[in-house]
């Protein structure tokens, strides 16, 4: 993920989601796009992309709800080895942190966490959402996928 | 319902075996528990083979070579607790009466090099690099210190009990002592995961010959009687591979704890009533999570049991024997099986060094992908 | 032994469904078996998901999406006859009286393009070009055609006819009728096998929702009796993929053949007794020899089933009137379930412009990899 | 299958049966080897191969024997499309005849047949054994395969 791609506002790749419904659109402009949920109409409960029922409790009544992009870290780690099978990440590996993070809206992510010093990471410290490319898929979309940072 | 009992308990080792093929491995554990319990194949009416990277109808192909004798072979699959699916189901056929004798046997090779992560995780997951299962257990930790203070030094400590306990145990993958300096200098995984914190999916085969009270009378000299066996999915929310997200709303109990809290009223034994526990530590922190869960001590407080000397062999309530999965791996389809074989010898007085002295209670446990989890309580 | 009735059941259509999930599939033919039932998702206390080409954990992905409800979930296997597997296990679970409402369910969906031929065969029978299912179709057809003097005509009338009931089935893959001359003069696969005489492996899904009679009259206005549901594995030999050789010796009873036995003494019904049935025609000489293995004609006389017009809609004893696996393909983990759902529906008078008039009882067969048969007996 | 790499008496090659077990040694001369297997020494049924018990009653006492060269088409069929997988035949693809032999020794075995007009198979025919190189493997040896051709 580079700073180039993250703060380029004009561009003339395609852009999609890492992960359809994952993210508001469009993507013309990364720093307006959030991350997206859904919640359930019947108990409140809030959870990650599209969801055709809810996991909580079963109805099957989902709003889709736009995720706010401040959150809380609620625990992390450190990832030491390059993870396996098809990771996108930079080649050769660098150690990266993992974090779960507990957002306003009653839900915690697990996300990647960037722009940041792995030694000053705490529990409860305030996170941003980050949008960066993460690759190019084989029709030449920019493939966007979601990190938060120290804020 | 019927009292249903294990007549007899076969091992093939833990570890990595090259070119063996599984069906060599699954023979030899299946074969070693029909010895064990004095019964011969042609006896035994059902069979389930738990297995999760094998390929399809891994049972019938391990048990042809015994004798093709027509029962009916089905595999069964539930990440972590597969091997307490095949128990389970051998437990409903025994205790019903449908059957008298029932093989329940896992057996896992893995492919060579580490796991494939789509068996678990979805494409967006491994190409961001979160399909790092001890990502999990790490983050899990993280939060259990900063909550209740269970520190790396406690971790290490489970590490170096665990690795103690398996020493002679002739069917461990890890056979060596280890300092608590060692596992908080080895390579560090997962902050504050080291290498010797966790455990290695491995290659490895167990068997248990489930059958009635009744049968095993005529036939087995030291039937172990299954209590309770309850394999449980988790409610929502599910924290573990491959989880994208969870809850921040108070949670309901684990499944860890729902299905312990099953077994003990299924079994009407307690926590207290317990002489050792094989519990699932995947890492280190992961026993003294699910110490916790498994209402072992009150919450917060699994870092004391290992501190106090509780959980080791010796202690109040000797915690992985056996040596646990970090140091016998886990062989995902035989894990829990394996635990059984180990329980069993216990309260058969039969783990030669690794006695618990006097054992007539254990409870065997396993969690993981899927928010699959299993409680097994057996008693003699 | 309490009586077992199917309260409801669903499918997804059999088929090719590109980029579809697997678990969109299987959720949806779970509801809609939930809403024939009359029965709300948290009252299913277990659930069994057959399926062999899916990933780890495929049923508690599923079932997760329509909400967690903390059941046991086990993922089973058996080759053809997972879904038996699937349905035994709740039949168990219910006769006995440990559960009162249990799902089986099936999902398949094949990677693209063709099988992996080692998920069944073994590295030297892929080499050596072995490790083709029809072939072993094909060797058993000849054979039967030398010893009885079957023919190429009638497999292709047995086509003709299930592709014939297929028209008004909307869950089959193939619903377009085709002509003798048109079986015969398709590409040829594996003499005598053509093309239209074989069926593909494929993608689907079915479910049903099994349970107690006495919890089945509060819900469901037309549940359907579990009879017998017996799935066996074969005595040595056993000739079908992937065998690489068999006994000369005279053979003992086939598979198909034992679990058909079984079930009609556990039923107490006979192949006289049927009205319908649905077996394996994963080839359609293989429906000529099912049906004398089952014991609705005798040895040799399959082909004349077909050329009498016994076996279509409307004759005596109609053979697949869903159109068989020739015209809805093999979505293996669904396959048995989805032969249930269509006897049930039968049974019900359901079955609109393929309904068997007056149908009071009906026999599902499944027969494959790795010695793996069964037979299930449903009745109204 | 060549003609020449069967007929060949030197060679310089490791040779390797298809699956360890199914060929008796030397494989030095492919017109002295044949088949091998396991007797059942309590039943006395015959499998191809080692095998360490039984598939038929379960005995563990098996005896190798080694079976003829000469047997019975049981059953056959043509081969009309490539294998999938890792079929090592010839490419481009040409039609093969799989058959079902029967040998004296009271077991079938599935095997190719070669050498032969595909038109002119009938159940009963009397067919012998072919050993031939089928590939070569990683290491450099030649991997023996069988067949069965008319007589
Ligand atoms: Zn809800
Ligand atoms: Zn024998």
């Amino acid at each position: 993920m580079t700073d180039a791609a993250e703060t380029a506002n004009v561009h003339s790749k395609k852009r999609v989601p890492i992960k359809e419904g994952f993210l508001t659109t469009p993507l013309s402009d990364l720093r307006e796009a959030k991350l997206q949920g859904s919640r359930c109409a019947s108990c409140g409960e809030v959870f990650l992309g599209i969801q055709h029922g809810c996991q909580s409790c079963g109805a099957t009544g989902m709003e889709t709800v736009v995720l706010s992009n401040r959150g809380k870290l609620y625990s992390y780690t450190v990832l030491r080895n390059r993870p396996p099978g098809n990771y996108m990440g930079p080649d050769p590996f660098v150690p990266f942190a993992v974090g779960l993070i507990e957002l306003p809206e009653g839900i915690r992510v697990i996300s990647p966490l960037t722009h940041c010093n792995l030694d000053s990471l705490h529990v409860n410290m305030d996170v941003e959402l980050a949008l960066d490319r993460l690759y190019e898929d084989e029709e030449g979309s920019e493939v966007i996928a979601f990190s938060f940072r120290p804020e | 319902m019927r009292e249903v009992v294990i007549a007899g308990v076969g091992l093939h080792p833990c570890g990595r075996f090259g070119d063996k093929p599984y069906v060599d491995m699954g023979r030899e554990a299946v074969a070693a528990a029909l010895k064990d319990a004095g019964i011969a194949w042609s006896e035994v009416q059902a069979a389930y083979c738990a297995r999760m990277y094998l390929p399809a109808t891994s049972g019938a192909r391990i048990l042809k070579t015994l004798g093709m004798t027509g029962i009916p072979i089905a595999d069964v699959e539930a990440a972590c607790a597969s091997g307490a699916v095949a128990l389970s189901q051998a437990y409903m056929a025994i205790a019903s009466g449908f059957y008298d004798v029932v093989l329940a046997f896992g057996v896992e090779k893995m492919p060579r090099g580490f796991m494939d992560p789509s068996a678990i995780y979805e494409d967006w997951q491994i190409r961001m690099g979160l399909a790092v299962n001890p990502m999990y257990w790490a983050i899990a930790a993280k939060r259990h210190m900063a909550d209740y203070g269970a520190t790396a030094l406690q971790m290490a400590k489970v590490s170096v009990k665990n690795h103690k306990n398996a020493r002679t145990n002739p069917y461990a993958m890890y056979r060596r002592e280890v300092s608590v300096e060692e596992v908080l200098s080895s390579r560090m995984v997962c902050d504050p995961i080291t290498l010797l914190m966790v455990c290695a999916p491995n290659e490895g085969a167990a068997a248990a010959i489930v059958c009635s009270a009744e049968f095993a009378r005529k036939h087995s000299a030291r039937p172990v009687q299954v209590a309770a066996c309850v394999p449980r999915t988790s409610l929502y929310p599910w924290f573990r591979a491959p989880a994208a997200y969870v809850s921040a709303r108070p949670n309901p109990p684990s499944v860890t704890t729902r299905a312990a809290r099953e077994a003990y009223e299924m079994a009407g034994i307690g926590p207290q009533d317990l002489d050792l526990v094989e519990l699932q530590d995947t890492d280190a922190c992961s026993e003294i999570i699910a110490s916790e869960e498994l209402g072992l001590c009150p919450v917060g407080e699994g870092g004391r049991l290992v501190d106090e000397g509780i959980s080791e062999i010796g202690g109040r309530l000797p915690i992985n024997p056996s040596g646990g999965l970090l140091s016998n791996g886990e062989p995902i389809g035989a894990s829990h099986l394996r635990q059984i074989a180990e329980t069993v010898w216990q309260l058969r007085g039969e783990a030669g060094e690794r006695q618990v002295e006097g054992a007539r209670v254990g409870l065997c446990h396993v969690v993981g992908a899927g928010g699959n989890a299993a409680v097994t309580i057996l008693k003699r």
